[in-house]
């Protein structure tokens, strides 16, 4: 008896895990796969249609293109642009997705509708009328310029995962902070920004990422005068050399895979301290 | 050691029929604790974000020891506020939340260590001062929260429901430790509870409050014998009311005439109310002793509860001993004189009285 | 006492108003603009630089465009794209999103952190790394290897969506539901489906626009053969009409807008019909 | 009507160091409702969920009149669950909740309004089917969860804590209906509950579950009056024991010689226990009183509950009428014999004795 209810306990078990794990593998292949075929690309020359594997490994091409000064300039410009459109998306979205995620009111349907549309219209299109903009406004081919431009797309991103956060946000600690006697600075940055903290991380890490990848808008704005990481890309692709493109490529993905990394490493350490409780 | 008063307090919120708290006025004796007891929705724990400075009344005064608070900010007030979930920051261990309010003073660190080993010995709670408070049980955590809110020395200690979370064991432990402590420091508390228990144990006196009124506010022992209203009593759990005719010392009811005794209102309409516990079960008639029968009992332990049925009225009655119920089920209720007292009739008279 | 009072209460919640909508008034500008700019393109014919407003408006190029089978063909390959991705997305995503959000294991962080990857790395890079692997498979340049390659940076979007909403499920239902005599098809289909709803519809529109903005993926596996809106917008764009170009770009945000509307309305609907209870 | 046997159950679960349930057996008569009594983390919840179907036993075997139901899968069993959270779908009508069940069978149209019309007036809610849940009170759900439970005439009933979050005065009379209706149906049922007075006043039979063992199962006043072993009595409140040497009716402990009376188990080492509620407090020294000093007190209505010095131990006392305390603060427990009970004595050492 005993013997026949383990048995389909453990049948139950394994047809779940099977059914389960399927479409899990599947995800993971399809997402995994691309990274290896260009790490392969870089670091490889004569790769032709027929072979399975690369004739010849290098790393020579990858290193000299890395090195120049044109590749350093766009990093540069990239990752200002980056971080600043980053910054402005946290202090613009925190009161918005504090707002939204918090209190419900009416038009908050109509406010997160608005909020979708950027995300929406192709950026050819925004481009376009931010163009004309930043051009009566003298914005146009400077950096503050590209960062607006940027904050277009970043804005709604951020406001989303942030508002993720709030709805699980807890006001009682701000609260209790304040019967504890603390004012309203020392609430801000000695209980919400912990309590935030893996929310905040997430958001940042949104907005970064959405901004490093923008080229269209980029393009429009920056006028040419603004060269980033994607558009050396871009250029790289209309050249046509495979190796050249696929450092590139690698370069482009690096500092969010490592964004991306230290923000996970972030949450990992936050989760453990606060435990349960939180 | 500070007093609280509060006059004519009134708030409502946007969007609720019904104002939240209305025309409240009470007050707290120095180092005293008084209990806000009420059901769910009664505005009671809205009275203590008032006084805690978080939330603003829309008109009325709020005074410690005689000066009014309106305009000091909540941080400035001296009040902490204690609630049903414990509230420890989870990203700082047991130490550096009880010293939170004393960093917010600027405290040394030597005096923060030595107040931090003190309050945790307070609340018996010795040596965890490295743990985190997702590692502590739940009445472990209202502990150090206690803890927490006492190491700055407030003014006022305001308690929202702090063990109705809590296991009953737990409760009752940390009922005894906050009184002691409470006393032992002399801190006027006021504590909002719907445990009419906790109220009566734990309270210098308790006011009752029903939808954003004051129903009555005296001692635990005057409160539970002798509730002045029909409300107040319905709150301390008195279910059996008698109105009718009260002439020389005899009230004219529909159970017919029943002895009542002590100082009458007046002469005329009139209502009595008896506690449930007061009620005796006999076998034999007698005075004021009215012949019923059983319709259900329930035992719960150190009391016993029975529904009766008397005339065409039904009354429920406690005994603390199980009773010897007679053959055919016919006894007498019993409802000694000394015993019925006069209550002040505030209710609507949609409700069917006895 | 009792005006002051209300004079202080009135000056806090006024100033804590003003600074609350400051940055959201800013939002919604940044985010309006650039589809206002939009709409008088596409509507509008010479329209030169010094001018605040169009010279002439007109329907005429914007219809006539609109008509053009090129413009139907590339609108029924793009919404036939989007669909079937969103549909597998969907399928594949569910199983996931409910194991990495309702259960807590070892290696999560990880997974979460894989599934990242492909939002991060520049779709050219993804793109070539798919092309081979869709050659080898014989899928290039048919819809079904143009929906395989949507599908990753569809999938990852999607699971984050749906994370959030198994985040908040509660399986209490389901489990009341089986003791009340259901078996599982039936807890599927009468419980958590519309539980879930809401959550699903917004990973739905998630994967929807994602898919829907596509370009290079499409082009490089597409391999000319599969032209959806996106790229007769490119197109457009290198001819420079831009009249032609607006009225390509309303086309191309009328679906998203629509789903949107949809599924916001939808939404609406399932939070009254909700209310506060869940 | 159906009767439960549960035989040698044990669960362990993952990653948890002791096992949830540890060789428990218990049963059920038909149409009786027993409560399962314990601490949160006893197991109870666990037990439940296995009679349930929705989690598997390591071991052990299940029965509904003397059949195993191990291998029928949860939604075939006919054992319905409720929980504290009322778990109504909020997508529906409560008409269509309560039809839930119904459609499952494929009842007709007919017979499923009849029927949910039927239960509606059962749990007293008539009229409210077109109500979404969201629009009722706590209360009132847990009435509809009861409905839609009940109309699908289930085997069993499993109720898990379904009044816990509800206000004293809703979940009184919640408990009424719900034994009022459990009779009438006679369905046999099972009660989750921390609360002693809900088990005693709602169970035909009462189980002690404490750390995944059965401790004791009994009637309600067999098991209140007279609990079997010390740690059934610590659940029944009880916090009296004295252990020492029996010997011709008289106990030698270290409050110093007591008589007892009853049957005595055997001389020689032994253990008595008495109700707080029990012990005597009076102004004069007698049999069995012993003097003592009030060291606390605290008025809880009903109850008055009394710490006293007793030589080197404390006692705590309950009275139902507050005690006159005599000038010095001087008096005397009387521990009654006829109210002294042997238990089996099943405590660890460490803790210390009488």
């Amino acid at each position: 008896m005993r013997g026949a209810n383990l048995l389909v306990t453990f049948r139950a078990a394994l047809l779940r895990r099977a059914t389960r794990a399927v479409p899990g593998a599947l995800c993971i292949a399809l997402l995994v796969g691309p990274i290896v075929a260009l790490v392969v690309y870089a670091c490889s020359t004569r790769w032709f249609f027929p072979q399975l594997l690369p004739a010849e490994w290098t790393l020579t091409p990858l290193l000299r293109q890395l090195g120049s000064p044109q590749t350093r300039v766009a990093l540069r410009a990239s990752l200002l642009t980056a971080g600043v459109t980053t910054a402005l998306a946290l202090v613009l979205g925190l009161p918005a997705a504090r707002v939204l995620g918090l209190w419900r009111f009416r038009g908050r349907t109509l406010v997160l509708l608005i909020l979708f549309l950027p995300t929406v219209v192709p950026p050819l299109a925004i481009g376009m009328g931010l163009n004309i903009l930043a051009l009566r406004l003298g914005l146009a081919g400077s950096l503050l310029g590209v960062v607006l431009v940027h904050l277009v797309p970043v804005l709604p991103y951020t406001i989303f995962a942030l508002l993720g956060v709030f709805a699980r946000y807890d006001e009682g600690y701000e609260l209790q902070a304040r019967t504890l006697g603390a004012g309203p600075l020392r609430v801000w940055f000695r209980v919400a920004w912990p309590l935030l903290g893996p929310g905040l991380t997430v958001a940042a890490l949104f907005a970064f990422l959405v901004s490093w990848s923008q080229y269209l808008l980029t393009l429009l704005i920056g006028g040419g005068r603004v060269i980033t990481l994607p558009m050396l890309l871009f250029a790289a692709v209309a050249g046509g050399n495979p190796t050249s493109i696929a450092g590139l490529a690698l370069l482009f993905a690096a500092p969010p895979v490592l964004a991306i990394a230290l923000a996970a490493r972030a949450l990992a350490a936050g989760s453990a301290e606060v435990g349960q409780q939180y | 050691m500070t007093a609280i008063a509060l006059s004519h307090l009134t708030k409502s919120y946007p969007r609720q029929a019904t104002p939240a708290l209305a025309d409240v006025s009470l007050a707290a004796e120095p180092g005293t604790l008084l209990a806000l007891l009420g059901a769910s929705g009664s505005g009671k724990s809205t009275l203590l974000k008032l006084i805690a400075g978080v939330e603003a009344p829309d008109s009325g005064e709020i005074t410690f020891d005689g000066r009014s608070i309106l305009r000091v900010p909540a941080h400035r007030r001296g009040a902490v506020l204690m609630f049903q979930k414990a509230y420890l920051f989870p990203f700082l261990s047991v130490a550096e939340n009880i010293a939170f309010g004393l960093r917010v003073q600027g405290a040394s660190r030597a005096t923060i260590q030595a107040e931090v080993r003190r309050m945790l010995a307070l609340v018996e709670l010795p040596g965890i001062e490295h743990k985190r408070p997702a590692q502590l049980s739940g009445g472990e955590q209202q502990r150090v929260a206690l803890a927490r809110a006492l190491v700055t020395r407030p003014r006022v200690l305001l308690l929202d429901e702090p063990f109705s979370s809590l296991d009953p064991t737990v409760r009752q432990t940390l009922q005894e430790a906050v009184r002691r402590i409470q006393g032992e420091l002399g801190i006027t508390t006021l504590l909002v509870t719907h445990d009419r228990g906790e109220a009566l144990a734990m309270a210098d006196r308790v006011a009752l409050i029903e939808r954003g009124e004051v129903l009555a506010c005296d001692t635990p022992r005057r409160l539970f014998e002798r509730p002045p209203t029909c409300r107040a009593a319905r709150l301390m759990g008195v279910t059996t009311f008698l109105r009718g005719e009260l002439a020389g010392g005899w009230l004219q009811s529909r159970l017919g005439a029943l002895a009542v005794c002590g100082p009458s209102p007046r002469e005329g309409r009139a209502t009595y109310a008896i506690r449930p516990e007061q009620i005796r079960l006999r076998c034999l008639p007698g005075p004021n002793a009215l012949p019923a029968r059983i319709l259900a009992q329930t035992f719960r332990g150190e009391l016993s509860e029975y529904v009766l049925q008397v005339g065409d009225a039904t009354l429920r009655v406690q005994a603390f001993q199980p009773v010897a119920i007679p053959a055919g089920g016919e006894l007498f209720v019993e409802l000694p004189p000394e015993h019925l007292f006069p209550v002040c009739d505030d209710e609507a008279s949609s409700e069917r009285p006895l």
